[in-house]
Order: C-alpha cells, then sequence, then structure tokens
C-alpha cells in the first residue's frame, strides 16, 4: 500500500487532541505516506451573522489540529501530508444526515481510506449527535473508525461535561437559594440555613444537568434581560392569536385549514430552541409536532397563522434574545426558502 | 436512549429537545420546592409527605426525559437505599430517643419537657428525616423496580427483593408520622 | 362587603370550571386515539389546577394553591410519561 | 377606588379566562383531528388558566401565598406547551396521520402554491 488516507471531522471537544493521536498512531506501519484530511463541518452557511466567527474558529482549530499531526508524527519516519479544509460553508447542514452526506462525498471525492470520528463530535450546534451520526454513516456506507479515547461516550447523557464546573455550580446555587427564599421567609434564620444548604445540594446535583452549554459570564445575564423584554411582545402575540382562534372555532361553520409546515428554523438546539418551539405552540394556530435539530414540524390551524409563521417574526424575536440585534436582523424563513407545505402522511 | 428496534418511519427515535430542555429548566425548581415542602413540613398542611414526593417525581421526571438507563447511572442505586434507610434509621432514632428521655415511642413532649425547646422541633426531625426520604426514596425504587421488570433479565433477583423489602418496609413508615 | 362579594365570585367560577372539566369527559371517553384520551385528561388537569387556585382564593384556604402546584408538576409528569411510553409501548423510555 | 379598580380587574381577568377555557373545551369537542384538538388544549387552555390565576394572584394581594399563584402561572406557561408538543408528537410517532386539506378533499398537494382564503 502506497498511501494511506484519513479522513478525520474536528470539533472543538475535549477529546479532539486525543482522537487526532489515535489517528496518527492507528494506522498501519506498512504505508509509504499518510494523508490526512482534517476537515471542520460548519452547520451555518457564512453569509449568516455568526458564520464569520464560526470559520474562523474552524481555521484556528485546523492550524491546531495541523501541527498536532506533525507533532505526532515525527517519531516515525513515514511522509505525512495535511489537507485541511472548511466543509459545508456554502450549504445550512441540519442534522446527522446532512453531515453524514457531506462526509461521504468529501471521502468520494479524495479517495479516503478511513475515517476516524471523535466519540464527543459536536460541530456547532450543543446536542450530542454522535450516535445518529454513526447510524448516518453506516446508511450512507462509509467505513468510520471511532477513536477509543478515554472519556467513555455515552450516547444521551444526563449530564454535561465537567467544564467550567464553578461557574455552573456557582449559578445554580444562587438560582435556588433565590427560589428558595422567595418560598420562605428571607428574614427567618431557619430559611436562611436550610435555604443554604438546599442550594447546594440541588447546585452539586443538578448544576451539570441544567447547564449543558458552557455559561458566559457577561453573555448569560444580558440574554435574560433580553428575555425579560420579549416575554410582553409573546403575551401580546398570544392573546391576539388566540381571539383570531376563539372567533374560528366559535363560528358554526368553523372554517379550519390545516395544514402540516415544514420550516428550518435558523436557532441552536437547546434552550434557544425550545424557546421558539413552545412560543410557536404558545401562539395559537400553530403547534410545533417535532423539533429535532432545527427542523421543526409544525401544525397549523388557520391561514393567517400559517402566514404569520412564515414570515418568521416569533424567529427573529428568539434570535433577538440569544444573539443581539444584530442577530436578529435575518431574512424570513419564506425569502430564505426554508418553508415547505408537507402532506399529512409525509411526516 | 434510542435502542436498535425503536425506528419510526425509517427514522431513528431521538429524544424531543424541547422536552429534554424544559425539563432541565425545571427540574432545579422542583427539587428546591420539593427540599422547601420537607424542611416545612411541620408548619404547612401536607408537608413532607407531598416535598418527599416532589424530590422522588424530580428524579422520574428526569427519567422519562433522558430514559431510565441514563438516570438509573446517574442515581446510583445505593443512593437510594441509602435515602429509605437513612429515612428509616432517622425515624427509629427519633423514637428511641424519646424513650430514653422517659416518653412513650415517637412522644415529642419529651424532648421539648427535656431540653425546653418547643414541640415543633422533634416533628421537624421525623417530618424530614423520616417522611421525606422515605418517600422519596420509595418513589424512585418503586419506579425503578418496576421499570426493570419489563425485561427480567437485566437484574439479578437480589436487587428485586432489595427493592420490595425496603419499599415494604417504608409503606408503614409514614403512616406512623401522619398519625402524630 | 366586596370581599365577600369578590368569593362569591370566585367560587362561581370555579363552578362553571367544573362544567368544562367535566365536558372534557366526553373526548376522555370517545377516543379514539390514546393521545386524544391524553389531551382530554391533560387539559382536565389544567382545569383541576385552575379550580384549585380559585377555591383557594374563594376559600380563603391558601395553602390549597401548594396543592394546585403538586398538582400541576404530576400533570405535566404524566402527560410526558404516557406520551412516550405510548411510542413502542415503552420501548424508547 | 383602588379597592373599586382591583374588583373590576379581577372580574374582567376572571370572565376572559373563563371565555378562553370555554374556547379550549368546544375546540377539544369539536375540533376534527388530535393535531387539531391540541392547538385549544395547549394554547387557549393556557391563556385562559394564566388569566385566572392571574386573577387569584390579584386577589390574594400582597399575600406570601401570592408567590405561589403566579409561580402556577409560569409553571403552567412551561409545561403545558410542553406538555402539547409531546401529546403531538407521540401521535406522529405513532403514526397517526393528520387530516389536512390535501386528505381531505383529495386533491394532489402543489407546496409551491399555498392556498389562500377561507374555505367557507
Amino acid at each position: 500500500m502506497a498511501a494511506e488516507r484519513v479522513l478525520v471531522p474536528l470539533s472543538d471537544t475535549v477529546t479532539v487532541r486525543q482522537t487526532v493521536g489515535y489517528a496518527v498512531q492507528s494506522c498501519p506501519g506498512e504505508a509509504e505516506t499518510l494523508e490526512f484530511h482534517l476537515v471542520v463541518a460548519l452547520p451555518y452557511d457564512t453569509e449568516m451573522p455568526e458564520g464569520q466567527s464560526l470559520t474562523e474558529d474552524a481555521e484556528r482549530l485546523l492550524s491546531k489540529a495541523e501541527s498536532w499531526v506533525r507533532e505526532d508524527a515525527s517519531s516515525t519516519n513515514v511522509t505525512i501530508d495535511v489537507t485541511t479544509s472548511v466543509l459545508g460553508d456554502d450549504e445550512y447542514l441540519f442534522g446527522p444526515r446532512d453531515y453524514a452526506r457531506t462526509f461521504d462525498s468529501y471521502a468520494a471525492a479524495h479517495d479516503i481510506d478511513r475515517l476516524v470520528l471523535d466519540p464527543e463530535y459536536q460541530p456547532g450546534t450543543t446536542a450530542q449527535m454522535l450516535q445518529p451520526l454513526e447510524r448516518e454513516l453506516e446508511s450512507v456506507g462509509l467505513a468510520y473508525d471511532e477513536a477509543p479515547v478515554e472519556r467513555p461516550a455515552r450516547h444521551e447523557r444526563l449530564a454535561g461535561d465537567g467544564a467550567e464546573r464553578f461557574d455552573k455550580i456557582f449559578a445554580m446555587f444562587w438560582i435556588s437559594y433565590g427560589f428558595y427564599l422567595v418560598l420562605g421567609d428571607p428574614t427567618y434564620w431557619f430559611d436562611l440555613v436550610t435555604g443554604a444548604a438546599v442550594a447546594g445540594i440541588v447546585a452539586v446535583s443538578l448544576a451539570h444537568v441544567t447547564f449543558t452549554f458552557p455559561l458566559d459570564r457577561i453573555g448569560s445575564p444580558i440574554r435574560t434581560l433580553r428575555f425579560g423584554l420579549y416575554v410582553p411582545y409573546l403575551l401580546f402575540e398570544i392573546v391576539k392569536a388566540n381571539l383570531a382562534i376563539s372567533l374560528v372555532i366559535l363560528r358554526p361553520s368553523m372554517p379550519i385549514r390545516p395544514t402540516m409546515t415544514r420550516v428550518n428554523a435558523r436557532v441552536r438546539s437547546g434552550l434557544p430552541l425550545l424557546a421558539l418551539a413552545n412560543s410557536i405552540t404558545l401562539t395559537p394556530g400553530t403547534l410545533t409536532v417535532r423539533a429535532d435539530d432545527q427542523r421543526l414540524i409544525i401544525h397549523t390551524l388557520i391561514p393567517s397563522a400559517r402566514e404569520d409563521l412564515f414570515e418568521g417574526s416569533l424567529e427573529r424575536a428568539v434570535r433577538f434574545v440569544f444573539h443581539g440585534r444584530t442577530g436578529a436582523r435575518i431574512p424570513t424563513p419564506e425569502e430564505r426558502g426554508d418553508t415547505e407545505i408537507i402532506r399529512g402522511d409525509d411526516l | 436512549m434510542s435502542q436498535p428496534d425503536s425506528y419510526t418511519n425509517s427514522d431513528t427515535y431521538s429524544e424531543s429537545q424541547v422536552i429534554l430542555t424544559s425539563v432541565r429548566i425545571i427540574a432545579p425548581f422542583t427539587l428546591t420546592y420539593g427540599m422547601f415542602l420537607s424542611l416545612h413540613g411541620a408548619d404547612t398542611p401536607g408537608g413532607s409527605f407531598q416535598g418527599g414526593a416532589i424530590i422522588g417525581v424530580t428524579v422520574l421526571m428526569l427519567a422519562f426525559a433522558f430514559g431510565i438507563d441514563p438516570t438509573r447511572k446517574w442515581v446510583k442505586n445505593s443512593f437510594v437505599a441509602g435515602l429509605i434507610t437513612g429515612g428509616v434509621t432517622i425515624f427509629i432514632a427519633t423514637g428511641l430517643f424519646t424513650m430514653a428521655l422517659g416518653g412513650n415511642f415517637l412522644e415529642y413532649d419529651a424532648i421539648a419537657d427535656t431540653f425546653g425547646i418547643a414541640h415543633y422541633w422533634g416533628m421537624e426531625a421525623i417530618e424530614v428525616g423520616g417522611v421525606a426520604l422515605i418517600v422519596a426514596g420509595a418513589v424512585m425504587t418503586l419506579f425503578f423496580a418496576t421499570a426493570a421488570g419489563f425485561t427480567p433479565d437485566r437484574h439479578s433477583n437480589e436487587s428485586d427483593s432489595t427493592y420490595s423489602s425496603s419499599s415494604s418496609g417504608s409503606a408503614s413508615g409514614p403512616e406512623v408520622g401522619r398519625d402524630d | 362587603m366586596t370581599a365577600d362579594l369578590l368569593n362569591d365570585i370566585f367560587l362561581v367560577t370555579a363552578a362553571l370550571f367544573v362544567v368544562l372539566a367535566i365536558m372534557m369527559f366526553y373526548r376522555a371517553v370517545a377516543g379514539p386515539t390514546t393521545q386524544d384520551r391524553l389531551l382530554a385528561v391533560n387539559v382536565l388537569g389544567t382545569n383541576t389546577v385552575v379550580i384549585l387556585a380559585l377555591l383557594a382564593a374563594g376559600l380563603d384556604e391558601p395553602w390549597f394553591l401548594d396543592i394546585a402546584l403538586i398538582y400541576a408538576l404530576l400533570n405535566f409528569l404524566m402527560a410526558i410519561a404516557i406520551s412516550k411510553f405510548t411510542v413502542e409501548r415503552g420501548g424508547v423510555l | 377606588m383602588i379597592e373599586q379598580l382591583r374588583f373590576w380587574a379581577i372580574i374582567i381577568l376572571l370572565a376572559f379566562g373563563l371565555f378562553f377555557t370555554f374556547v379550549s373545551a368546544v375546540g377539544v369537542i369539536r375540533l376534527p383531528d388530535i393535531y387539531a384538538r391540541a392547538h385549544t388544549a395547549s394554547q387557549t387552555d393556557t391563556l385562559g388558566a394564566g388569566l385566572a390565576l392571574a386573577a387569584v394572584a390579584l386577589a390574594l394581594g400582597w399575600d406570601s401565598m401570592t408567590i405561589y399563584a403566579v409561580l402556577l402561572l409560569f409553571f403552567v406557561f412551561i409545561t403545558n406547551p410542553t406538555a402539547a408538543h409531546a401529546i403531538a408528537r407521540s401521535a406522529a410517532e405513532s403514526g397517526i396521520v393528520p387530516l389536512t386539506d390535501e386528505t381531505e378533499v383529495d386533491v394532489e398537494p402543489d407546496p409551491s402554491t399555498p392556498d389562500e382564503g377561507d374555505s367557507q
């Protein structure tokens, strides 16, 4: 065998360094040259407001990984050839299937022999996605090799990783303590003491369950404030739409036109997705049936509600909460072509 | 938890992000509230029985949202067993303590007479230590034992018998506490 | 004077909510699918929470709110539990 | 004066709460399929419950128990849509086909032209 070509998808995880190391060591000795293809798949296209910084992060990670490969391979006497590239910068990758397809087409184009996968692989989104990705890779027929790094891969983990332990426990402690004192009497010594104990227990046991994302010391309070602005807007929308739907339901002819629609929302999974999906569900006329990754399947009851949905005012509001005012300036889902009316049996 | 045989529409079953996230947000508040109720069991109606139930329900909520196996890894069996035995121990210890002070089993007045503190504190010990811990533990063990029962060979009979004996032992515990 | 009147109003509203909750029984019995029944029971549960809160205000027994909060929690848990359990008969739990 | 204002505010909140819950009940009984019923179950009902709970909170005034009413309100607003989502998702997972315009009148759907206007 003259050359061994290895594809390593990278993402910013705690195990990325070990994965690269494994990719280098696990190569069979008889190969004369090793070609490493280090790739980063971006979930957003670069035109999105946050796409620019993601691209910069990706390039930084790639250059680090390239030096890791050279460092690890310096002890062996094979020729090393490293190619780095950023994938998916011209399209919008939604779920494991899209990633698997991207890797497959890359592998076909570059004649890749082996794909080494990071067990914590997590491209851009907050959701853990290794297991569905494995399934999708199998279905497209791409052979992969999961790097046996020290941290065991668990598929649906209850708690997040141990990073920023202190911040999370600290935040959870004060949230819990505040809640306890609101329930009880803040001037009664018994409540102050037991509250601290209870908050300690809650913080230690649940901090990593609740905060699966890294906390931002500046960003998180600002987001909370912006969320406070969002609530009155949402309430207004809810009341307005409720009156509209009440009229429809109470009318004897009941002129409903139910449709299923698919909207590709451009918010991250996790908290932003919950905010969007629950807002959509709370606004009458639209109901989130599925929310996997960014693909929302929404049942709409009346045409006006569907048009509101396609205009994406709620989506913009949620983006305002999480990304600030610049993040809110995106085209409507209809202009992006991210909306689709689907048949009922095509869930 | 997605298991290999759980396909729907040729697509893998995955946990709903929405349910997961809302459970994540609610869990700390319900846990705090459950503990608050347990600690204030003596002075509000309902009291620690409900508090313990809410603590147990919080764990069940996580189990429903995340799947049973990850939750079982998170809440160790020994922890749950410790919860119940601790509760029973505190319960009996308080009872014996009042007897040692010359009263009847669980006669709080003995504590009040001896130490000159309010009747309230004996009740507090029972409510917090006894009832809340036992109820929370019983709710969790009953659930996990039932869940384990769907596939009989997953757990040995040994652990099952521990479950049943501890939960049946706890069933009588709250009754005694509620009578006072 | 107004306090008594207000209490009566709360009690009357609670009674009307009970009537609305009873209407849910139709859907809970008629089905046709498990999810329909689950939905009806969930709405019924929400109504129960509101009725408890209204009684708390109407009867001046504020601790009813405690029970309402617990009921709301159990209602949510039930909806999630059964809706997950109906898929593949619990295989995905 | 303030008392009078509060009194009428409570009456109005209760009336609207009752109205929306009534709409929700009618919707759950009248609407054709599970997905459509979930609409009123999650939304109109949540608003009805929210308004009634707000009335309770207002009636209790500055009492320690008011906190419970407000908490209940928040709790209902977070959990009800999630529960409706869970139910609708479970319906979708178990393969219940939603009744849409296309299945009702049995014409080939054309995704490029979303149909406008009322069907009455």
